[in-house]
């Protein structure tokens, strides 16, 4: 909202003063000290990471790439906010828990999810091909906020299961709930705020303000930064460069060790930006301007890292290795994305219940005679 | 035998459940220290503790969605809706994410939660307290609905609900609470989704749930005075439905009559009168006719027990049947 | 006369709307400078401004919630909900805000709200974007509940719906949006609550609403090559229903055969099934029969082809009541 | 949640250090002065205020007897939060618009609703009896937290009409919306406060926190004051005494003429104590300890404004004035009530729509034939 005549029936707008936000690597890859948060991340770890990010994107391209040529009916991508994944995703342990959105390939990634079992919903051949228990990841969900919930009810779950502040941090868990910054405007995710807060609830917020709701800017949310919002609710809020690995994966860590211990929740706010469209099916240009996508090309998550590896021990083998790896499973996604197997309708009479009712027995016997019938007629 | 009340034996059944399962939790708005406004969580907390039986904040959605993520985590909640009304905040949660996680993951996440709602009319309530929305939910594949009419059904069907791997909405009528009946927990119960024979019968098939069944069962004992034999069946299971008996019963009498609280538009006699036209279509010898809610919200309590259908609106569906 | 899609048509009849009556606004997520995710809304804001055509946060209960308001001050909101599984977290403010406070206030509240929610399946979607959830609003006094399915019912009925003082669910066939038909802006609509033969035939009726028309349409084609000849109704009003034009067909033909997206356990096609028994008992030489969804949720995409309603599910419900 | 051993599944309980609220009359009867808010009341206007205080409190009273007596269905006190009400209800003008819950018969009393409209709802002859455009007074909402939307909808209509920030003082107008600590925790009112913020509506959101939510303690919705929450969703939040009625009177005064002048909502927490029973259908003490109530009854909004006035020049025809006023308006609500017409069965069918459907016409005439048939049975 730029038009002063509106400033009556819009409210002022959060642009202005933006806080400062955790940053630990700056956008030309220098290293950056922070009061609170630091990472102990060698060389090593910062390689793993930028070979995360590298292969996410990988993976996400490809994606896009077949969608282009119809072989999903939609792909939400998660360019340029692969930092904010793969930092939080790397900060998980394993008992913990991830609940994503539509949009988390990199934290997928993190979880072990075979990027394959990530397409299934997108071409239309399952709603969700993966083992949420096995990977401690849960389904995408696309109603907006519902996960929000869902994660404080895991987390009190674990409350309940003895393995929160327990001292044994082999046992003591935690619970990630990712969403967005126009999800922050639900009901179900305000809700979670109160729950979370009232119970304790061992669960780190993370939203990803990518500034973009679809075509609604982030304006049309909030008036205030939102990583503020948790200081109504009782509970820590931070605000960290979310296109800054080492920063999200220090902040997440440290949200998440407090959440195992016992301390409750935190809302993280990774300022990121969404770089491509909302979906394959979106079309940015008409409702925000090339500028605001340049600006945010110079903070790109990967460059920075890449730098930062380039002025360090890094050599070239190294890049092209990763490069190698990503060439390698972008091949894997594509094929195995090629062969993945249409469903049969038939199967879909017993998935519903865990125990099948009599009507739908008969119903998939019906229809399976009804199908039959042409068989024959052929 | 002693007698006990519909509410009791809920109380005693889900206290039996969770003596049975650790797994077993109860959530929702004052089901703690004050037993729920209906007190059938009575004493539940004092004995379980505040982990097990939970005063939530004050949002529906919020208890299905938490309720949602616990289930993830193993356990098995049962929330308590305090009133009819107040369920719609949680629709999305039931409708979208309770329904559907079993069939969207394959299988891999069931949902063992019971969602206990005391419904209907008839206690002199105002607005949003006397809703009958159970149509809503038999029609949203992915859930069980049933309805208990009196307390031994209650005392069983609650925890069989609670077993279920699947999720229950489970309907109680408030009206009938407090209406006393023997209960024998030894008893072998009859599986959770089954109908009924209540009142065996010759002339006519009069089918009801919940706290009709007994306005049906007075209205049968007043038919009879007038030399009219109605076979009473209480439906219990809604999704799924249980056919069988009703189509036996209607091939039988020729004639059939379902009654609800709910409006009569899309209500659960919509479906059944589609399924006895389908099953008993040369049997029928008069329409299927229903008896339930105007399409009007519910009135104001003054004109309730109008509203309500009644022995005499049964009877009278009964005769039109029979007039055919 | 040009061809219009159904999209445009809507468009045109928002357009028309606005520019009649300076209360008309426009809610919803990315209506604004995206004009909607179909493009209904496209150009609105530019021409009507900010203040009438409102990108809103992203909460549905809070769209429906703030329509409220707005319309107790004398404005007419027409709210877009993104797609059909997202109307639920509004539920709760439709079903007992919207629909009952004109009844609540003895009429000195009337909701002159417009719900347009783009329903069904078809187009190749994720979860969540291909429901049929009309039943559950047409279930719900005090809603009125309208379904187009051609650009000239579009271009009219949004208009009668902005106008009417009641609350209208209005829902749009999302897979038809593109398809076009020559559209008479100069024309006399049909009133609003009205259903419609939109093919005559004698041998059976079949009646559909939003994209099934089209689909029974060709049904009945591809019927009269064999011989059959089917008389269709498009419904265009699911609340109230207009049985006029359904008895009056089905007394003619003897054959009723209901086909919709939704889940058939509930559906609309129980509540016709039901009437269409009470209004045609004697005329009826089948039970009618129902076409629709199965008892799941909505499945994925690369299955929907086979769990959709088609040419031949409509014809074998035909053949199978013209068996009786 | 005093149980320690509790500390990691509950949260930290917000009792402990309460922060100031704004009080200028003292529960002995002194005026206090504070730094941000004063009142320009003078003698005489509080004796009005003192005159609603009573009359409020004596209509609340007869109703409960009446439904002692079996003439209302249940009804639901505002014992003990009438300055919460009166307070704030007199700092409305007559061109604001107040969405109450089915508590606010205090509000209702100060925006003249005849308080023999508000029994209908109670005893089951309506929903609502009286004309909410007329008095500026909503209907009552009884689920939880759905008003604080339509309050925030309605302020966005005032907008749109001009009616905000113009600067011609009889014109502009503002909305308040009245919930409980309660319904803090529902979604619906966290989005009234995304929205409000969002687009700067003219709405004073009024919680009464009265610390009971039926049987749940304030703990249980919160972990820190309420009035905070609004800070979450940058927007001013402030805690009154909500048992001192010029406190009340000046916080809401203020706060409704911010948002009249455009310059958005305020959250206002009016701390408080229900001192009866949720409503006559509740028994408070299976949940809470008579200490509590006594430590409040010291605390009575009546009590003190009755003690100021002693102290300056009301004397004791004025109080025996209120006393009779009061007398009638008991009796008025007694007599009014017992002579309630009950509504007709048949009249439910005209009221469901503006334009009555023919569904709805023909069941209509089918019910009152059928009706008609029992007259002639007789
Ligand atoms: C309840 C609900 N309403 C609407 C939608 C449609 N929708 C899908 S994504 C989206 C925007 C989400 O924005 P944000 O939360 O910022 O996440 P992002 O897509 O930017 O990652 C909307 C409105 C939805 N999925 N769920
Ligand atoms: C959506 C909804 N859920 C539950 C209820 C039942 N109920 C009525 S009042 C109440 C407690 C409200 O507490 P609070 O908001 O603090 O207001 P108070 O009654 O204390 O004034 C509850 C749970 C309801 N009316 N609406
Ligand atoms: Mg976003
Ligand atoms: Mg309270």
């Amino acid at each position: 909202m730029s038009d002063p005549a509106l400033a009556t029936v819009f409210g002022p707008s959060s642009t202005g003063d933006e806080p400062e936000l955790v940053q630990l690597l700056t956008p030309d890859g220098e290293r950056r000290e922070h009061p609170e948060y630091s990472t102990d991340l060698d060389e090593a770890a910062v390689k793993d990471l930028y070979r995360d990010l590298v292969l996410t994107r990988r993976i996400d391209t490809e994606a896009t790439a077949l969608q282009r040529q119809g072989e999903l009916g939609i792909w939400a991508a998660c360019l340029g906010q692969e930092a904010a994944q793969v930092g939080s995703g790397r900060a998980l342990l394993p008992q913990d828990f991830a609940f994503p959105t539509y949009r988390e390939h990199g934290v997928a990634w993190c979880r072990g999810v075979d990027p394959l079992r990530l397409l299934g919903l997108f071409r239309g051949v399952d709603q969700g091909g993966w083992d949420p228990r096995e990977s401690g990841f849960g389904l995408y969900t696309i109603v907006i906020g519902a996960q929000a919930l869902h994660a404080t009810g895991y987390a009190m779950g674990l409350q309940r299961d003895g393995v929160v502040g327990s001292g044994d941090e082999s046992r003591d868990a935690a619970v990630i709930a990712y969403f967005g910054d126009g999800a922050t405007a639900q009901g179900d995710v305000n809700e979670a705020f109160v729950w979370a807060s009232v119970f304790n609830a061992p669960v780190v917020f993370f939203c990803q303000n990518n500034q973009w709701a679809i075509s609604e800017p982030i304006e049309r949310q909030t008036r205030i930064p939102l990583y503020l919002r948790a200081s109504g609710f009782g509970f820590p809020g931070v605000r960290v460069d979310g296109n800054d690995v080492l920063a999200c994966h220090a902040v997440t860590s440290a949200a998440l060790r407090r959440a195992r211990e016992g301390s409750g929740p935190t809302l993280v706010e990774a300022y990121t930006y969404r770089m491509g469209a909302h979906t394959t099916s979106d079309d940015p240009t008409r409702y925000r301007l090339n500028d605001e996508l340049a600006q945010w090309q110079a903070k790109d998550p990967i460059a920075r890292v890449k730098a930062y590896l380039d002025n360090a021990t890094a050599d070239d083998d190294f890049f092209a290795g990763v490069e190698r790896e990503a060439d390698e499973i972008a091949a894997h996604v594509r094929e195995g994305c090629l062969s993945m197997p249409d469903p049969s309708v038939l199967d879909i009479f017993d998935l519903v219940y865990a125990e099948q009712t009599p009507e739908l027995a008969e119903q998939k016997e019906q229809y399976a005679a009804y199908l039959n019938s042409f068989e024959g007629a052929h | 035998m002693a007698q006990i009340t519909l509410a009791k034996a809920l109380t005693n059944g889900l206290r039996a459940a969770m003596e049975s399962d650790p797994k077993v939790l109860i959530m929702g708005e004052d089901v703690g220290k004050l037993g729920g406004v209906f007190r059938v969580t009575d004493g539940l907390q004092k004995d379980f503790g505040e982990e097990r039986v939970i005063d939530t904040p004050l949002a529906e959605s919020g208890i299905l969605g938490t309720a949602v993520g616990l289930a993830m985590r193993g356990y098995r909640p049962v929330c308590e809706i305090q009133f009819d009304g107040f369920v719609y905040p949680a629709y999305d949660q039931i409708v979208s994410q309770v329904a559907k996680l079993h069939f969207r993951s394959l299988g891999k996440l069931p949902m063992p939660i019971v969602v206990r709602i005391p419904f209907g009319g008839g206690i002199g309530a105002v607005e949003h307290h006397s809703e009958s929305p159970e149509a809503q939910f038999a029609h949203t594949a992915g859930l069980k609905v049933v309805v208990v009419s009196n307390p031994a059904d209650a005392y069983f069907m609650i925890q069989q609900a609670i077993a279920s791997d699947d999720p229950v909405v489970f309907f109680e009528p408030k009206r009938r609470y407090w209406e006393k009946a023997e209960l024998d927990e030894s008893a072998e119960p009859v599986p959770l989704h089954s109908s009924r024979v209540v009142r065996e019968g010759t002339d006519a098939t009069v089918m009801a749930y919940g706290p009709m069944v007994k306005t049906v069962l007075e209205a049968a004992i007043a038919a009879e005075e007038e030399g009219r034999s109605l076979e009473v069946i209480d439906l219990r299971t809604l999704s799924p439905l249980d056919m069988g008996p009703v189509a036996e019963s209607v091939r039988k009498t020729g004639h059939a009559v379902v009654v609800h609280e709910a409006v009569v538009n899309l209500g659960l006699g919509a479906e059944l009168a589609a399924r006895i036209g389908e099953s008993c279509f040369y049997a029928l010898e008069a329409p299927v006719l229903r008896v339930g809610g105007f399409d009007t919200p519910y009135p104001p309590s003054r004109v309730e027990e109008e509203y309500l259908p009644d022995l005499d609106r049964v009877l009278d569906a009964v005769d039109r049947s029979l007039a055919y």
